[in-house]
């Protein structure tokens, strides 16, 4: 496990450097079984950091969050680094970012957290119930112990940890520039037999099943808005100029969008699942993501984020690619 | 005249005679036309394309204040520049047209003329739909730069530098060997007319060396291309010789004092003969200056010649040697780039079952040329076996010609006809005559393709000459026995007018190989972004109408590159291309695509997408200041940019569009389209 | 009217290859099913894999994209990137129940005109078997 | 006045004439003078200087535009609109004949029976005149009721002068009229130089004055400040404000400046109101 | 008025009667709870803590069509609903109730908005008081109540075996009739008022408002948003899912000619929600959004109409995918302001 003392040290060393702007990381959140994102300006903060198995957010989204903010004329833009921590399955994230140039593997610090798995607050809240308590957790090979307010539980990992770990291929982060904590070993293997499972659903149950899920839809925008893919100044999806998609609410629109985004993380999904995690009408949507990695992986040998120096999957081809359908 | 931004759309069906008419009920589509949004004019007329029908246009435009124009007609890959024409006439930018397809897509496809109506009015409401998003497009004009880069010096390049060069204009060669000449050098005698190919050849070679305009760099090699018609920035090695370019006056005393003289076999001579570590490839090189082949010269390669040095620099009297040497890069710019690169010969390797590799006593068509020619390792004695110090050998008394080796044969993927083969196997078949009257000469064909100017006539005087053909593809040729002083080879073949099976006795065979595309065509097609046709060579831009020009404006195709040729129909070519370049560089100007992909910035999130789907090289990311932050965005060079629109499927923002196909000019046709009537 | 379903197919047609294909069967006066209707892009690399998602949500009840036969694009590559894209964009829409028939993809060149007629045919018989795409077809619903 | 029953739905106008008070393109302003195409509708309108009204076209969608004629200017409205995004690039497509929708009188107004008998001077720039124009209508159709009219007035160019014509006439009345250009230009017999500036050079007294002043957010910053420098106090300075919006009525929620509707609670606001939301400046 | 009762078994009973109205009641698609119509009142089930999408839908629909029209014609067709077709909203929670009648404020200031009010006017508020607060709830806080009957016409209490039905207006007692309840007594009514109270005591988070809607415009400038904005995803959860969140966009659409102009939910927290087509955005980061957002709730608001838009129903803090905690923020401005230095 990390020493979350030597993780607050590092972080203020960090911090403390000249060269870097903020840290983003995760501190205890004022209740419940997610912890909070922490993005940190000042050395003197560091000691709110934490890591534990409720550190479920994927903080390589909020470097592309942060707004460029105007430049006053006669001044100099900030270029200072970011310093992030990041999990393995978060770190796919910075490669892929890297991938997409969304800046230079330069203007970033990455401490790396070997990691073991992360709970699921749906699984949590099934098993324990809704709380208003702040929640620690500890997690080793076999068990999730989870400290709700003092009162601590003991379940086994498989029953609270989110799905993505329970798939896990890269407990280690693929980039970094320190490591905070040993690397450990892969547990876990992906062998989609979710999205067999689902296919196994002819065309209409499939439809049935996404007309009962995107229906709930909101359009909140949740699922694009914590992408750490998702960075476009402006997404087609709320683009007036031609207008993909209407902001109406039904099932067509829902659908559209839902289709869209999809499309758009095809070749680009590192499967943080953050997407699914926050929607707030509990929409299946990693359903759709995890197909289009099947299809990538099996159809193009591709996988993203593992490799900052690979072409973008769909910017790139291969003479052979299958074309099975084609007349 | 357009004082208005609000759409006026004129909307003209043609009943194209009866070809729209008698099945589309155009009467109908008019009164449909009228009542979409925007559209003030809409009318119907017999010949749309006819000057009347064109003035129609004309008229309401400058009556009627029409901005946008859609023609219900004919394919607009027929008369859209047409229509775009009549347009620009009356004032209007010539992108404020939009063309309906009713003929070819609706009236002469579709029976049913109440479907083929409605689908036409579909059609020209997707139309309208589009026009109203049209935008006026600019079409520009870049300056030629008034020079040109030949790639290859063989009959090709050289005809088409030494064209261009007397026009005035400044040409580069670049020749990968070091001599310039290429595969006609290595010839004979030419079909049918047996001119002596050095003879009709050296002058245009010394030409070209010598031609104030021609710039030639030989044993070099093109490394880097960029830049657009007009405007091309190119990087060429020039490799080093190891001797003093300017010093060198070739009188040979340095490959004759070579420690591996007459030991190394050369290419020139297609391996049959051999040169030394220092060398010219043959007497009649041009430039006649000596070069080192770094990988076998004992200096070079091992660092060690001998115990007193290197002998070359002992016998070169100017002292040009200079093992230090280093490549050199020049870098140049053109307005424009002929490649003629021309061909290889088919590999035997991909068909052992003939015995090439194992029996000195069979060859190829171009290795026969080296024996019989007179520069040739034997002097152009048709003489066979000689030991390694070119004595000895005998005289074949029986020799066999094959048609079609590696051409016409699916099994080794090569399904075209190499067009040169028939005829220069007869006229190997006539040489041999004429220098073994005595010999007993067979030509085993598929055909007998004698297509060309005095073709026929030549095949004629060959078999008058005693020249038997068989009909037949051999199956096999193999040595008839293991005793190395027997040099019979059996040729199998199954006579195919008589339906005989043959195992013909023969001490020579001649292999009529075929032409292939250059083994390192990958190379040139990665520079300039070429493509090939299925047959592996150069594809032109039209098979009938574009024979000389490729996908890549301002790049030209001289020769056998494009495809397999003889030496009229090469120099034709090289003479078109030619042509082709210096009607660019004599205008100075050259139009770019109107329709060309734009960019905005403010949306575009630098990801680089676009950058790697173009293939045309033409978007790059650049740094654009947003609100004092430095961000980087894509930028399209409109020079190189063809419009196709691969940006816009990869982006995910829509930041980079196709003018004339922008994702809001799409997406109204798609909603028109998709609503069922 | 209680007419057979003709299903609406919307087509999108590379300029050089298909597109000239599809006037070559015009030319030959090859008669073919009215139900696929053209929309011309310079490429087959062109056509966003969204534009399949919008058509179906117009109301097609199915799309079909052509282009040159790869290695044959007009420039050079475009075909291979629509072909990447289309069979992954054909997985996702399968994926929430979408038949695949109703996507579709051809090489036709210039010089296929027949074969362009063969693919329009086997489409509108292909989608004709799956009937109308009303999934997330654009309605007013609840207007 | 509004249909009471149903905020939301538009008025349909008429357009009787239309023209372009700057060139043709991006950005151009276009002045619409409309009338409702349901005579009935005007014995109930009713508009104070300063109102606005949603502008719109029927499936496009509408805006929020001043009514830049003054009540004094009868049988019509005026909206004179800079072409900028989707629904503006619709409007400048229309011409006399066609028509729109008008929803209104919105918005609060500028206090004309409060500033009577007082001075008004009106600070303009640009297209930012629009809400300034009914002001000095209103105030030249009821001369007897105040002090004395002067309008300063600027813009880039000449070109991009909005009611050209106009100037003329005042200067003809006797209203001082002031009117400026950015950039030199040839046969430009008024002052060169920003707005502000002009204001500098022109000095209005502010005994017993109100400055009305419109126009992009850095020209109303640099006025006002330059109005205090002269002496005038912050509740003697009134301007507009923009902010994006939909319905118009105060529901919707987007136009908030702090705890301000600007739909409702404004446009109009005196400097000494919006001094004190510190957002409203954002 | 009236005091009613009902076994917990009739409640399908109960609904049935309701022929003459619309019954919404709390339905499940998987784990998340939203108002539907009833289709079958057997399915209906009042065992709940709150809904995820807030019943303001109910009211002020995510979309909703304000009028008709076809393309190049100018008669509108109104499609403002009947406040004559009775609709009944079962097992709404107190919280969610009391945010209509904040809502009401607005929609009924000067221009009032037809198409909520005509729905207010049809709807028979049916409220179930909850017994158990949830985790984030603090509505007392904010002028609530686990039983509070603002804004209600009828209240039910889940007394264990039975509901205990006290109707609070004549809509109520309609209500009642028409469900054909029985009458309670006063032990019913007495278990119902100590459920109250002990529910009040059950509720965990507070957050003292005094002083907040002053203090607030304080710290306009103040770098205190910056600890929350900086996580803050921009997302619309926070606002689409609170009850007294009312704003929206409209947009017109066209299918063919067949047009409509509609409304739908926005946010503040949407950065092209106030973006001007210049470009230009007065609230241009997740800064200015943030503060809106709890400036509008608890200063602005009721700087207008004198009453805290929040109902501490708690979706906001049980969804925020990244922990801003309302009542945390509230919480932490009363120290801000003074000790931190300001930015320009």
């Amino acid at each position: 496990m990390v020493d979350e003392k030597k993780l607050q040290d590092k972080a203020r060393e960090t911090l403390s450097r000249d060269d870097v702007r903020r840290l983003i990381g995760w501190k205890r959140s004022t209740y419940g079984y997610e912890a909070a994102p922490a993005v940190l300006t000042d050395a003197s903060e560091a000691d709110q950091l934490i890591f534990d198995p409720t550190c479920v957010q994927n903080p390589a989204s909020f470097i592309s969050l942060e707004e460029k903010k105007p430049v006053p004329r006669g001044q100099e833009p900030d270029t200072r680094k970011i310093a992030v921590m990041v999990k393995g399955c978060d770190s796919r994230a910075i490669v892929q970012q890297l991938v997409e140039k969304a800046y230079n593997r330069d203007d970033v610090v990455v401490l790396g957290i070997p990691c073991i798995g992360v709970i699921d607050r749906r699984k949590a809240e099934k098993l324990f119930g809704e709380t208003g308590k702040q929640v620690k957790a500890k997690v080793d090979k076999e068990k999730v112990a989870v400290d709700i307010g003092g009162d601590v539980k003991t379940v086994d990992r498989k029953d609270i940890l989110m799905d993505k770990c329970l798939r896990c291929r890269y407990p280690n982060p693929l980039v970094s520039d320190f490591l905070l904590g040993d690397e450990v070993e892969k547990w876990a293997d992906d062998d989609f037999a979710d999205v067999d499972e689902f296919e196994k659903m002819t065309p209409e149950e499939k439809w049935k099943h996404w007309d009962e899920q995107l229906s709930k839809c909101i359009r909140c925008y949740s699922c694009k808005s914590v992408c750490p893919m998702c960075y476009c100044v402006e997404c087609v999806v709320t683009q007036q100029k031609p207008q993909w998609t209407r902001r109406s609410t039904d099932i067509s629109e829902n659908a559209a969008y839902h289709l869209q985004r999809a499309w758009h993380l095809a070749g680009r999904c590192i499967e943080c699942m953050e997407c699914q995690r926050v929607c707030p009408v509990d929409i299946p949507i990693m359903e759709l993501n995890r197909k289009m990695t099947r299809e990538v992986k099996e159809m193009f040998d591709y996988e993203p984020g593992v490799d900052a120096e690979a072409e973008p999957l769909l910017a790139s081809y291969n003479p052979q690619d299958p074309e099975d359908y084609i007349m | 005249m357009v004082d208005s931004l609000r759409p006026k759309i004129g909307v003209y069906i043609c009943h194209c005679g009866i070809n729209i008419g008698s099945v589309v009920d155009v009467p109908a589509v008019v009164e449909y036309a009228s009542k979409l949004p925007g559209v003030a004019v809409s009318r119907e007329y017999t010949y749309m394309c006819s000057d009347p029908g064109q003035n129609l246009v004309k008229e309401d435009i400058e009556k009627e204040g029409l901005n946008r124009v859609i023609v219900a007609s004919c394919s607009p890959r027929m008369h859209e520049p047409t229509f775009r024409k009549t347009l620009k006439d009356a004032g209007l930018n010539p992108y404020y047209l939009e063309m309906a397809n009713i003929r070819e897509q609706c009236s002469w496809v579709h029976e049913d003329h109440a479907e083929a109506t409605e689908k036409a009015k579909k059609l020209v409401e997707a139309a309208v739909a589009k026009a109203l998003l049209l935008e006026a497009l600019e079409e520009k004009e870049v300056d030629v730069i008034p020079s040109c880069l030949v790639i290859g010096a063989g009959i090709a390049g050289i005809q088409a530098a030494l064209d261009i060069a007397d026009a005035g204009f400044k040409v580069y060669v670049v020749e990968k060997t070091p001599s310039v000449g290429g595969h006609m050098a290595q010839l004979d005698k030419t079909f049918p007319t047996l001119d002596c190919s050095a003879c009709i050849l050296t002058p245009k070679m010394v030409d070209v060396a010598n031609h104030p305009n021609i710039e030639l760099m030989t044993y070099s090699q093109l490394e880097e291309i960029s830049g657009y018609v007009g405007n091309f920035k190119a990087k060429i090695r020039k490799k080093a010789r190891y001797v003093d370019f300017d010093r060198c006056t070739g009188c040979g005393v340095c490959a004759e004092n070579c420690r591996l003289a007459g030991r190394i076999p050369n290419e020139f001579d297609e391996l049959i003969g051999n040169r030394g570590a220092i060398y010219l490839p043959f007497p009649q090189a041009v430039p006649a200056k000596y070069t080192i082949d770094p990988e076998r010269c004992l200096q070079l390669s091992k660092g060690k010649c001998g115990k007193e040095g290197p002998a070359c620099v002992a016998a070169c009297g100017p002292g040009c040697i200079d093992f230090e040497q280093q490549d050199e890069i020049v870098e140049i710019e053109c307005g424009t780039v002929i490649v003629a690169t021309g061909y290889d010969v088919f590999p035997m390797e991909k068909k052992p079952e003939y015995g090439w590799a194992e029996n000195d006593n069979v060859l190829t068509g171009l290795e026969f040329e080296r024996l019989v020619s007179a520069s040739g390792p034997t002097g152009g004695k048709p003489i066979l076996g000689r030991d390694k110090k070119g004595e000895g050998g005998y005289e074949p008394k029986k020799v066999a010609f094959i048609h079609c080796v590696g051409s016409r044969d699916k099994s080794v993927g090569n399904e075209y006809c190499s067009r040169v083969c028939c005829m220069y196997l007869a006229k190997q078949a006539h040489l041999i005559r004429d220098k073994l009257p005595d010999a007993e000469i067979t030509v085993f064909y598929m055909d007998v393709r004698a297509f060309g100017k005095g073709f026929e006539e030549f095949y004629d005087r060959v078999r008058r000459e005693g020249v038997r053909y068989v009909r037949g593809n051999p199956s096999e040729i193999f040595k008839k026995s293991a005793d190395p002083e027997d040099h019979t080879l059996i040729v199998k073949v199954e006579d195919t007018l008589t339906g005989t099976p043959l195992e013909y006795e023969s001490d020579l065979v001649v292999l009529g190989v075929g032409l292939e595309p250059r083994r390192d065509i990958r190379e040139i097609i990665d520079l300039f972004k070429l493509s090939q046709s299925t047959d592996g060579f150069f594809l032109e831009a039209h098979p009938k109408l574009r024979p000389v020009d490729t996908a890549s404006d301002g790049v030209f195709l001289a020769g056998c590159c494009q495809g397999p040729k003889d030496i009229p129909d090469t120099v034709a070519q090289a003479k078109g291309a030619a042509s082709s370049a210096l009607i660019l560089m004599a205008y100075g100007k050259v139009k770019v695509e109107a329709q060309v992909s734009v960019v905005n910035p403010d949306e575009c999130r630098g990801c680089g997408f676009c950058v790697e789907v173009c293939p045309f090289t033409a978007i790059e990311l650049v740094d654009e200041n947003r609100m004092g932050n430095i961000v980087q965005v894509a930028k399209v060079n409109e020079a190189l940019c063809k419009g196709c629109g691969s940006c816009a499927a990869a982006c995910l923002s829509g930041a980079i569009q196709p003018k004339s196909f922008k994702d809001e000019q799409i997406l109204p046709q798609i909603a028109v389209l998709g609503v069922k009537p | 009217m209680s007419e057979e379903f003709e299903p609406n197919i919307v087509a999108f047609l590379c300029n050089w290859c298909s597109y000239a294909g599809a006037d070559l069967a015009g030319t030959s006066r090859t008669h073919y099913l009215p139900n696929v209707k053209i929309i011309r892009v310079m490429c087959s690399g062109r056509v966003n894999p969204l534009f399949l998602v919008n058509a179906l949500q117009q109301g097609a009840d199915g799309v079909l994209i052509s282009g040159c036969h790869p290695g044959d694009c007009h420039y050079l590559e475009g075909n291979f990137f629509a072909r990447r894209r289309f069979m992954l964009m054909r997985k996702l829409l399968e994926h929430v129940g979408v038949d695949p028939a109703r996507v579709n993809m051809s090489w036709v060149s210039a010089s296929e005109g027949a074969k362009f007629k063969d693919v329009v045919d086997e489409v509108v018989t292909k989608v004709k078997e799956v009937g109308p795409m009303d999934q997330f077809r654009r309605r007013q619903i609840n207007w | 006045m509004m249909d009471e029953s149903n905020p939301y739905l538009p008025y349909i106008v008429k357009i009787e004439d239309a023209w372009y008070e700057t060139p043709v393109g991006d950005r151009a302003v276009k002045t619409f003078k409309v009338s409702f195409v349901d005579e009935k509708v005007w014995d109930t309108w009713s508009h104070e200087p300063g109102n606005c009204a949603m502008v719109g076209r029927l499936g496009i969608g509408e805006s929020m535009f001043c009514i830049s004629s003054s009540p004094t200017e009868k049988g019509y409205l005026r909206f004179s609109i800079m072409k900028a995004g989707k629904v503006t690039s619709a409007l400048h497509e229309l011409e006399a004949g066609d028509t729109m929708t008008v929803r209104g009188p919105l918005g609060n107004s500028f206090p004309m029976a409060e500033w009577e008998g007082k001075n008004i001077v009106s600070i303009g720039g640009g297209i930012g005149q629009a809400p300034l124009r009914p002001v000095i209508n209103y105030v030249r159709a009821n001369k007897e009721k105040y002090g004395d009219l002067s309008v300063l007035y600027g813009a880039r160019t000449s070109d991009l002068h909005c009611f050209k014509t106009e100037f003329d006439e005042f200067t003809k009345e006797g209203t001082a009229c002031h009117l400026a250009i950015d950039v030199e230009e040839e046969d430009w017999p008024h002052f060169v130089g920003f707005v502000p500036d002009l204001l500098m050079k022109v000095a209005p007294e502010p005994a017993n004055t109100i400055a009305v002043t419109c126009g992009p957010p850095i020209l109303i910053k640099f006025v006002t400040q330059g109005l205090e420098k002269l002496g005038f106090t912050p509740d003697q300075i009134y301007t507009t404000l923009e902010e994006r919006m939909k319905c118009g009525i105060g529901k919707c929620g987007r136009c908030n400046v702090g705890h301000l509707y600007v739909c409702k609670d404004g446009p109009v606001f005196s400097y000494a109101t919006l001094k004190e939301i510190p957002e409203a400046f954002a | 008025m009236g005091d009613y009762k009902f076994a917990k078994d009739k409640l399908a009973e109960a609904l049935s009667g309701l022929t003459d109205y619309e019954v919404f009641a709390p339905a499940a698609v998987g784990d998340v709870l939203r108002f539907k119509v009833v289709e079958d009142p057997a399915s209906v089930s009042l065992d709940y803590d709150n809904t995820t999408v807030p019943p303001k839908e109910l009211m002020f629909p995510q979309t909703e069509t304000l009028f008709k029209y076809r393309l190049g014609q100018t008669d509108i067709e109104p499609t403002v609903p009947d406040a004559s077709a009775k609709r009944a909203v079962v097992g709404i929670r107190p919280c969610d109730a009391l945010a209509y009648t904040i809502v009401d404020n607005l929609y009924g200031w000067d221009f009032p908005d037809p198409y909520y009010q005509q729905r207010r006017e049809a709807t028979t508020l049916v409220g179930l008081a909850c017994s158990d607060p949830c985790a984030n709830c603090f509505c007392p806080s904010v002028g609530g109540a686990p039983a509070s009957e603002k804004g209600l016409d009828a209240l039910i209490f889940d007394l264990g075996d039975a509901y205990y039905v006290k109707t609070l207006t004549d809509k109520g007692e309609e209500f009642a009739k028409a469900a054909g309840l029985e009458a309670a007594g006063d032990a019913e009514a007495k278990a119902a008022a100590k459920q109250g109270e002990e529910a009040l005591g059950k509720v965990q988070r507070s957050i003292d408002t005094a002083g907040i809607p002053e203090h607030l415009p304080e710290l306009y400038d103040d770098k205190f948003w910056e600890q929350f904005s900086d996580r803050c995803l921009s997302c619309g959860i926070c606002t689409f899912l609170c009850p007294t969140c009312h704003c929206f966009d409209i947009q017109d659409e066209s299918e063919g000619f067949d047009s409509r102009r509609a409304r739908m939910w926005d946010t503040c927290m949407f950065a092209e929600y106030t973006r001007h087509t210049s470009g230009h955005n007065p609230r241009p980061t997740r800064k200015e959004r943030t503060r809106n957002r709890i400036s509008h709730k608890y200063s602005y608001f009721p700087e207008k109409f004198d009453v805290i838009a929040c109902v501490g129903c708690g979706r906001c803090i049980n969804n925020c995918p990244v922990n801003i905690d309302i009542v945390d923020i509230l919480e932490k401005s009363k120290q801000a302001g003074a000790k931190e230095a300001k930015t320009a």
